[in-house]
């Protein structure tokens, strides 16, 4: 139902409040020191926009609204890319109040594609995508081997996380941290952080919701 | 952190009505976005937009006036525009010409300046973009995202802005945009980080005698840090990067621009230029326009970059026609 | 003290070397003399010498050329220059209609200046001088030397400047850079200090949320320091004691400076003049003309002045006469 | 004879450079911190034009030379100031070579006065004179009262430590001081503690060397 879906954007923008100066630090050493101020500006324009929709709107709408905020609000390179993640996820969900578990993995899978395209950027490259693909990967996984929602999305979580612990160990070649060369090793990607925060928030919403898909 | 600010989330919106109270011979609000054309705009040839995070004040909103940019846009500090933003600037300049936008190389500001073009396109305006890439403190491999773009970008909008002015069309526009872009290099080094207002504290630290050398515009981290030496000697080494990368004959004219951070004292870029000057002048090179000031800046950073601009009939021409805006006049 | 700089007591040479090297078009340097003068120097027109202590770039060589200044004597680091300095400035300047020094109101300035101006009418040259006092921080009472001349001055070098370029007769321009200095008041803030080069260490030092109100250009001491405030308040308080002293009626016309001291993002300079206009504007105050940037600046302290001229049709047509000099075009 | 003048120039000279930061930092609480700067500055240029006068310049010469190198090297303030002093101090010495108790009060009385009149100041105002003028007196009255050069200088430099010490009592009412009002009470005046460690340098190279006035 959609007022789920705009609780869990709430969710997640909380999440992405909380770890504003975390992000911000993380991409002080690699990047230009923004990341979580572009993030929680983004999210909190969301919050209002989100709350602000009728109540029964659909899942499709709620997403789009998330991923236009966003884009008008974030900037940088992370607003597009997020942004168009948003974007494609809703299209997905268009008309939809309630998501099935086939569903759930496109969505996940058009947004993480939706990031690579925008981005001209594949796993390995020290991105978000380091963390989203491997978590794209997990869930689909789970969803196969038939488990719970929750369970599909605590292995996402974890395989996100160990995506942005790879990030420490890589040279990015994609986005600001590139410019560094050898210099970005050691440090953890700012984006992946993040998709990892917003993955972990999604799932502990869900897990104390005791939400499933159909 | 310690600024002449109100709050620091309103940073962008008040400085930019400031630059209206302050400018309004020149430029004009773009009502409800945070984008500044000409006051005359929109006009019938070609238009310049540019524009990426604040904080690089005069750049770019200082720039917007005749013979150079039909209109500027705001991000936050340090962070591109959205794309939004980007369009309502390219549909507040289109005089039916075409629009050029001029992009410094960094994925944020490609990516949202890319989105405003699918969306100006889609709204039937012609749009085109150049991507200025002048800093060889980075690599520019197939392997990164390339060189960044700093301060040679106002050599861009200086000269592609006279191309438009004259009545070039968009692709003569974009031709010459990217003849300048190719023939721009640019170095520059930090003695002290800036602070954003919204992240509340330096993005690096500095010890006491170290400089950071090859730094970008952002605070991004550079080629590496090392003792502070005398200034003859670092420009030595920013000039040796750029001539390495930009190959200058005996005879060859070329314009510079001694960019200040922000907080360096403009004592010291003289004495920067009178160095690079000598370089210069050392091997035959003809130095036909000097530019000295804070043209891109990055915040109270204290430091300086060095562009150098590699000059034919054409460009040297462009360069020395006329331009009015609030942060460069030039008869 | 982490410069851009060679040697501590080479800073004022090697800058001179690097402003000709910059700008040749527009100046050239008086051998062996700390004096730049216009490229084209001497003409046949009442001559406009001005100068004091270095570090305060762009002030006073980078305002030497067409419609501005015609000579410009830089004196060591916040010191003023010497007489045989001055006197040589005088000589290479004067094209026979003699030669007015603009001098800022401290003793150091007036006695090196007034030594000059004996030795010059002894060698028979016609010399006139003023002295700019904007600074209201300082009392100007007879107990004391008077306001000092801070940012102002630079609307005395625009304005008389511009009569000299007119052909005005020496004693047609004095009485015009006097009307200019009758109704000029600046007044000043720091949130840090600056560093002399040949001293080493700050000047003076402030806490982490401390602000020093109404300090002068060479570091000297303000009014009262108090902790940092939102813009809008400091800007207020700074507004309140220019106006003050120099009531403006409704309908009246103004020009405002808005100066940087050398290390204030440019960013903040705008948001302060959001905050000036405001005011004035509330008043039903004219502005005609807003100059946003870094005009008399202390090296790299942070902060900035607030200069407000009260205009007659006189001093508007020559404020708004053209200019071209390393710092300051104007169409 | 000259020589002699020569050294007691070196030995001011040096003195002035040992006391460049204090200075520096006396004109620092007060001032724009550069006393001991153009104090050092105009004395260095003076060590090495005095060295380069022939063996026999008279007195005179070698205090004109004094005045026109500090007029021309100090700048500031103080430049002038102590430049006419010791031009007026030099159009007694002119032409001689040895220097008569009566000459050296007129000289120093010349010098004080010329400081006066350039810098339009009197005492009591926080400026050198502080020093100098009482210094001048105790000068006057211990050669009126047949003390030795050597006596009559300590009883000169005496009042003029009193007068530094004064000079922390009183508002400046001239020069960069003044503006500060109030403020500058506390802080002895960089010009009249440059006054003492010259007068100071003067009496210790004349014990140091016998010298005596005839
Ligand atoms: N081409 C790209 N593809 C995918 N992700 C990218 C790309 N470039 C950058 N990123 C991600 O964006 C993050 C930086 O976002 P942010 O700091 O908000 O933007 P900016 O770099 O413009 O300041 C990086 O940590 C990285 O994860
Ligand atoms: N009008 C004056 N008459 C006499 N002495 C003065 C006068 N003005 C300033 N001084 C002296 O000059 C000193 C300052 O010299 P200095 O710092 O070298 O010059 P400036 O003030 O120009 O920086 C003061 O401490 C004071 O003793
Ligand atoms: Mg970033
Ligand atoms: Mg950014
Ligand atoms: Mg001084
Ligand atoms: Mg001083």
């Amino acid at each position: 139902m959609s007022h789920t879906a705009i609780a869990a954007i709430e969710a997640i923008s909380i999440a992405i409040s909380k770890n504003k100066e975390f992000l911000t630090d993380l991409d002080a050493a690699i990047g230009d020191s923004d990341h979580g101020i572009n993030m929680t500006r983004g999210f909190d324009a969301v919050l209002i926009k989100v709350k602000g929709l009728p109540t029964h709107t659909d899942i499709g709408t709620v997403l789009k609204t998330v991923g236009m905020t966003l884009i008008s609000t974030v900037g940088g390179a992370s607003g597009p890319l997020y942004g168009t993640a948003f974007l494609r996820a809703a299209a997905l969900a268009q008309g939809i109040s309630c998501i099935g578990s086939h569903t759930a993995v496109q969505m996940l899978e058009a947004a993480t594609n939706g990031i690579k395209e925008r981005g001209k950027a594949t796993s390995g490259e020290k991105t978000m995508l380091d963390a989203l693909e491997p978590a794209c990967e997990a869930f689909a996984n789970g969803i196969k081997a038939q488990k719970s929602l929750v369970e599909c999305l605590a292995l996402a979580c974890d395989a996100a996380y160990k995506g942005v612990e790879y990030t420490k160990t890589i040279i990015a070649t994609k986005g600001r941290a590139s410019y560094l060369g050898e210099r970005s090793l050691g440090h953890q990607d700012p984006g992946a952080t993040s998709s990892y925060i917003m993955l972990k928030a999604l799932a502990d919403f869900c897990r104390h919701n005791n939400l499933e898909v159909n | 952190m310690k600024k002449v600010i109100n709050n620091p989330d309103q940073v962008v919106e008040e400085m930019l009505e400031g630059v209206v109270l302050a400018h309004p011979q020149y430029v004009k609000r773009v009502k409800g976005f945070s984008v500044l054309t000409r006051a005359n705009s929109p006009s019938p040839k070609v238009a310049l937009v540019s524009g990426g995070g604040s904080g690089h004040e005069p750049s770019h909103g200082g720039f917007v006036g005749r013979g150079m940019l039909d209109g500027a846009v705001a991000g936050a500090v340090f962070t591109s525009p959205t794309p939004d933003q980007i369009l309502e600037a390219v549909k507040a300049v289109d005089g039916g010409k075409g629009v050029l936008l001029v992009i410094k190389n960094y994925t944020g500001d490609i990516l949202n300046f890319e989105m405003a073009s699918e969306m100006a396109a889609s709204e039937g305006i012609q749009v085109e973009n150049v991507i200025v890439n002048d800093d060889v403190a980075v690599e520019n491999s197939t392997w990164t995202t390339g060189r960044r773009g700093i301060a040679g970008t106002v050599f861009v909008h200086k000269i592609a802005g006279a191309k438009a002015e004259a009545g070039g069309t968009l692709t003569e526009v974009k031709l010459v945009a990217e003849k300048v872009i190719a023939n721009i290099r640019s170095m520059g080094m930090a003695l002290a980080p800036c602070t954003v207002p919204a992240a509340g504290k330096p993005s690096f630290v500095l010890a006491e005698d170290e400089i950071e050398i090859g730094m970008g515009i952002h605070g991004e981290p550079g080629t590496h840090r090392e003792a502070i030496r005398p200034a003859d000697e670092i420009v030595t080494h920013l000039m040796d990067k750029i001539l390495a990368d930009l190959p200058v004959a005996s005879g060859q004219e070329v314009s510079v621009i001694v960019n200040g951070l922000g907080g360096t004292p403009i004592m010291e870029l003289y004495i920067v230029n009178r160095k690079v000057a000598e370089i210069l002048n050392g091997k035959g090179v003809k130095i036909v326009k000097t530019y000295v000031g804070n043209y891109m800046t990055s915040l109270e950073m204290a430091g300086f970059s060095v562009s150098v601009l590699k000059l034919d009939s054409e460009l040297k021409d462009l360069l020395l026609a006329p331009a009015e805006t609030p942060a460069f006049v030039q008869f």
